[in-house]
């Protein structure tokens, strides 16, 4: 929910991939990285073709990241066209190329977890093929399933019933929605979409899809590549087992805890400043740890760094130590550094701090306020309850 | 009374001697919770601390009447060892590992509610009664008892409301984190009926997070409420989090922003903080009131 | 009152139109039994003898009041029907279907406890308060009304003890059907309470067969009522029956066998009967006393 | 439960084919049906061997259907003596020849349906290799399974808990444990025993095992194939869809509804006579399927027929229908009919017998006691109440 918290998307072909393997069908296609090779495979499925640029973000179709082709050269002349292209600010190196589909209707389903209800929902619609969110919600069948028993046929009989949609059509539907559960549960899914599910003179096809995973089942999935887009900071602070998100301001921060590492953000802008990223140090990470991450912030070139821990698990000392070692090693290059540091170990912690040479807050409003007026901010706003404690 | 634990519970640890488990039995144990026995499989019959081992939650169960139970097993058993506790009629699991796949959550729940069991996390701190029962992994100096319930979603800012609260002389009857998955077992509008019928606590600290419709759900609630309850929602400036994808807004409704849980806060009548240290002062009001 | 159904019932059939479901819909309802409604998924809008027909037991349910369901699709769809009828909140289920596949009859009965719905079957005639209401597929001419329970694990028998029953001027309250499967829902136990607490009926007949525990869990249960029973077991003469292999023996633990049955019925104070033909008069003296 | 119920049981070598593919270990080897081909398989196992016949009896090692050989020749040997001889009845066509285990200490590892939970059980003991009832209850760890759920592994180390046995042995067990369950699900069994399952050095091994399959699950796996060993007249009447178990009396019976077919068997077996089969043409048989099988019944050469139906689902006048075309199809020759129709249509099935000449009773008593005069009873036992309906 949090800005840390992470789910793993799958590229459209990969999706289609997997549901090609549950049984549902999609269309004829293969993933290219080569014009040539968008030629190769246009010629072998032997009709128009669509090229479809494999990048994780919406919006792909207004931006120009999906071409049709009438014959091969053309389709490697489109290829040619997407590859390389940039899709809000996504690098494409990979296409999509299938069979043109010509779709007489276009259905939605969906399958996701609701947290209120704590199992999930199926969503379905007869008016697919533009985001659900902006179908009328009279258009919106909704379905829970009940994980103990799994999807029965007569839900998908009471879901099409509702849909409006009836006989083949209905039939078809339901033996997908069938498939897609089965996948949703045997894979980990936390989203699937398929849309549009299009209707055709072939019966119904998985025109686009959707598949987001649960990181956190992963291990249950080796086969499953990482898609993660990272920079290489992202990809050194993942690889420390720490949640990082880069931001858009000029404050790095340190904290412990997603809901107090977005409430330090909260008050910086507050003080008319902004983080610089979202990095959360909780959860008893090993002071090496904690070294490595602050290391890397330095080299983001920040114009300030705000390390703010309320130790619970986390220890004081460990990450004065940390703070020390960095403040020492030089990597700091003059960035400065603001730490409130309170709870388990204070004492020990401000010791190591006083030794180096480097003052403490005790208070958050008082870090926060020193750290924005370093990093742009005003200093000012809030409610003027001054920190007196320094 | 407290709600959820009391000083007549019997705890016991699920993964007792695991370096988590291990450590945490001692300071539960050094804090005076009842801590009666803990498991670890093919350990039985060794000690932590003193604390008996045994295979079994069934054991645990029969033979020192452990009723509710703090789970910190890696997160690829919790499954196993969540379905083992509810079965041996455990009453209150708390679930403290974090990184449980979801669909083992929803499992969970399901079982919980077939078996009335109540589940909180994973992924949470755990639940404190201050001078009476810690089951959790909170840093247990900066409670105080006293008469104000609290609720949270998150941690690190729990704790620092805790201390803030403590540090303005206002106690708490107990302490509950709700746990930050998506699939947690009891919400925000259980742990608030509880509080509502707590004869200890005479108002309710709520502390969210912007995402999901737990804070939307818990103003409708308050709206029925007798007691006060003061909020605090942290992601104000938070960028719109990773979504579910369009149909997770067809879930959330337009809800889950910082705006949506402030307006929905504010109509259900609770007094919402700016600031993490506006709380004891909106609390102090509450309770003057 | 008759137990399970009364002239009250509303009673729907999943299959309707099905060669099975059309014929005995005529005969249910031609017998005064309340048959409000059925499915016939694809079907919504037909009727069979007058009777509506809807895609789903929910619509029965909602548009009819459909208490009590006779689920008659061919067996590889009882599994599908029966969960549809159970959360549609069918209060008595009535599987006439035989074959129905083992672990599928565990499934159902799995789910009708968490529901609270009870399963007459799979494999059964079903149930018939006489002169009230027949949800089944039983002769329904041979029986009068009267203050006699029949529960009955094989058809045509207990239609001849009924009929016997009937030329001695004996009535009964309700006849039941448990079914002839290894695992079925509401068993001897359950239907001998059920009558217990009837205040129509006055007397029991059970009529088993040999092999299983359930006669000697029912004669158990005998020893703690107050209404007198009497028995008749088929076959004493038979051969043993296909037993499932030794472990099917350990959960016999020695009983199933004619004898058994016998002895323990007897200890449980059934009077039983060596002949179906002896049926009429040792309900006659027990109605007597 | 009656003797028309019917199970399918595997032959060890399916059984353990079946177990294989669930990742249960079993010994090394293959079926074979002749001398050369045990040789052959003996040769690749490469080490001394047991020859098991395959039949679908219990008893078979005391009956000298199990053989072991050092080499290929002995194997040889040993198989030429097997195949061809008969235990219980039955002939061995088959053997399973497999690497002879060496066998340190034998468990027992079975699931079974229980009535009266109405779900699976599983029952354990550490002590394997006889027949489990013959084990002291004391022995035996028994464990329900929700099917909701299936079986977790904290069950299964409670099992090897109670069991007594620990360490890599508990864990190995555990294993099997789950997989015999995913195949008692997986497979619609309603019995799966292990037994024994022995400790060898190489761990534990399934070294004989029993499936037995519920036949109402029989479509949902055309891969079984159908194992049921019947003579000329089973098949003939199994095919009719109809339930058929021979037995060893002079009297032949039909009747509709297993309960009243046994008690038709009780109530000849008191008048001194004994049934020659069970026969239950209840559920609605047709008339042709009746016509048949009453045909069959008379190839079989009984002192006399006797058919006692009581009409409900079943139609007086079909079966009275049926009666006469056999009995004017000559087929009787000369085999005395005794014939008891009540119940629906019954009059008018009365008068179809009647316009054939054949003359029914009434009431069952009547007809039993006819029917086993003519098959060797005394026709005087029970309680003397006459049958006057005649």
């Amino acid at each position: 929910m949090c800005p840390g918290s992470d789910y793993l998307k799958l590229y459209e072909y990969m999706a289609k991939e997997t549901f090609a393997r549950y049984g549902i069908p999609v269309p004829a296609g293969s993933v290219v990285e080569s014009a040539e090779e968008a030629e190769q495979v246009a010629g072998s499925l032997g009709g128009p073709v669509a090229l479809k640029s494999q990048v994780l973000s919406g919006g792909r179709g207004k931006a120009g990241g999906i071409q049709f082709a009438p014959d091969p050269a053309a389709a490697r002349k489109a290829a040619a066209e997407l590859l390389g292209s940039t899709i809000q600010g996504l690098v494409v190196d990979r296409l999509l190329v299938e069979e043109q589909l010509f779709i007489e209707h276009e259905l939605y389903l969906g399958l996701i977890i609701d947290p209120s209800t704590r199992g999930p929902l199926i969503i379905a619609s007869r008016k697919g093929g533009v985001d659900i969110e902006e179908v009328p919600g009279r258009d919106i069948v909704r379905e829970r399933v009940d994980v103990r028993w799994g999807l029965f046929p007569y839900q998908v009989r009471s879901i099409t019933s509702r849909m409006g949609i009836s006989g083949r059509m209905a039939r078809q539907f339901g033996g997908i929605a069938m498939s897609l559960y089965r996948l949703f549960r045997g894979e980990d899914a936390v989203l699937t979409e398929i849309n549009p599910l299009a209707a055709t003179t072939n019966g119904l096809v998985a025109a686009d899809g959707r598949l987001t995973m649960d990181d956190d089942s992963a291990y249950r999935h080796p086969e499953v590549p990482d898609t993660h887009q990272r920079t290489e900071i992202e990809e050194k602070i993942a690889g420390l087992g720490l949640s990082y998100v880069p931001l858009d301001g000029r404050v790095a921060i340190m904290a412990n805890g997603a809901g107090a590492t977005m409430a330090t953000m909260d008050i910086l802008e507050h003080f008319g400043s902004r983080a610089m990223n979202f990095l959360d140090v909780g959860g008893g990470a090993s002071g090496e740890k904690m070294t490595e991450a602050l290391k890397t912030l330095a080299g983001t070139d920040p114009d300030v760094i705000l390390i703010n821990v309320f130790g619970g698990i986390t220890r004081c000392d460990e990450v004065a130590e940390s703070t020390r070692e960095v403040y020492q090693s030089g990597a700091l290059r003059g960035i400065p550094l603001v730490v409130r540091l309170v709870g388990t170990n204070e004492e020990e912690g401000r010791e190591i701090l006083r030794e180096a040479g480097i003052s403490a807050h005790h208070e958050l409003l008082g870090a926060a306020r020193e750290a924005a007026a370093l990093g742009g901010g005003t200093a000012t706003g809030g409610d003027g309850d001054g920190d007196t404690s320094q | 009374m407290a709600i959820l634990v009391n000083e007549k519970t019997k705890a016991m640890i699920q993964g007792i001697t695991g370096r988590q488990g291990a450590f945490h039995a001692t300071r539960m144990a050094g804090y005076g919770t009842r801590l009666v026995a803990g498991t670890s499989p093919g350990r039985a019959g060794a000690e932590v601390d003193g604390i008996p081992v045994y295979d079994t939650v069934e054991d645990c169960v029969t033979k020192h009447g452990a009723n509710v139970s703090a789970l910190m097993v890696p997160a690829p058993f919790v499954h196993d060892a969540a379905f083992e506790a509810i079965a041996a009629g455990i009453e209150i699991l708390v679930i403290i590992t974090e990184h449980v796949p979801v669909h083992d959550a929803m499992d969970i729940m399901a079982y919980a509610e077939d078996r009335d069991t109540r589940v909180i996390g994973p992924n949470t701190f755990g639940v404190i009664a201050p001078g009476q029962c810690k089951v959790g992994i909170m840093p247990e100096r900066v409670y105080r008892r006293g008469p104000v319930g609290l609720v949270s979603r998150s941690g690190t800012l729990s704790y620092e409301i805790a201390a803030a609260l403590g540090e303005s002389e206002i106690g708490i009857s107990t302490a509950v984190g709700i746990g930050g998955d998506m699939v947690v077992g009891e919400g925000f509008v259980d742990l608030l009926r509880a509080f509502e019928h707590d004869a200890e606590t005479e108002c309710v600290v709520l502390v969210g997070e912007i995402g999901g419709t737990a804070e939307e759900e818990a103003a409708e609630f308050i709206k029925t409420m007798t007691k006060p309850v003061v909020a605090y929602i942290a992601g104000k400036s938070a960028p719109p989090g990773r979504r579910m994808g369009h149909a997770g807004a067809i879930v959330e409704r337009g809800r889950g922003t910082y705006e949506a849980k402030r307006a929905a806060l504010d109509e259900g009548g609770a007094r919402v903080a700016d600031f993490p240290w506006d709380v004891p002062d909106l609390v102090a009001s509450c309770l003057k009131d």
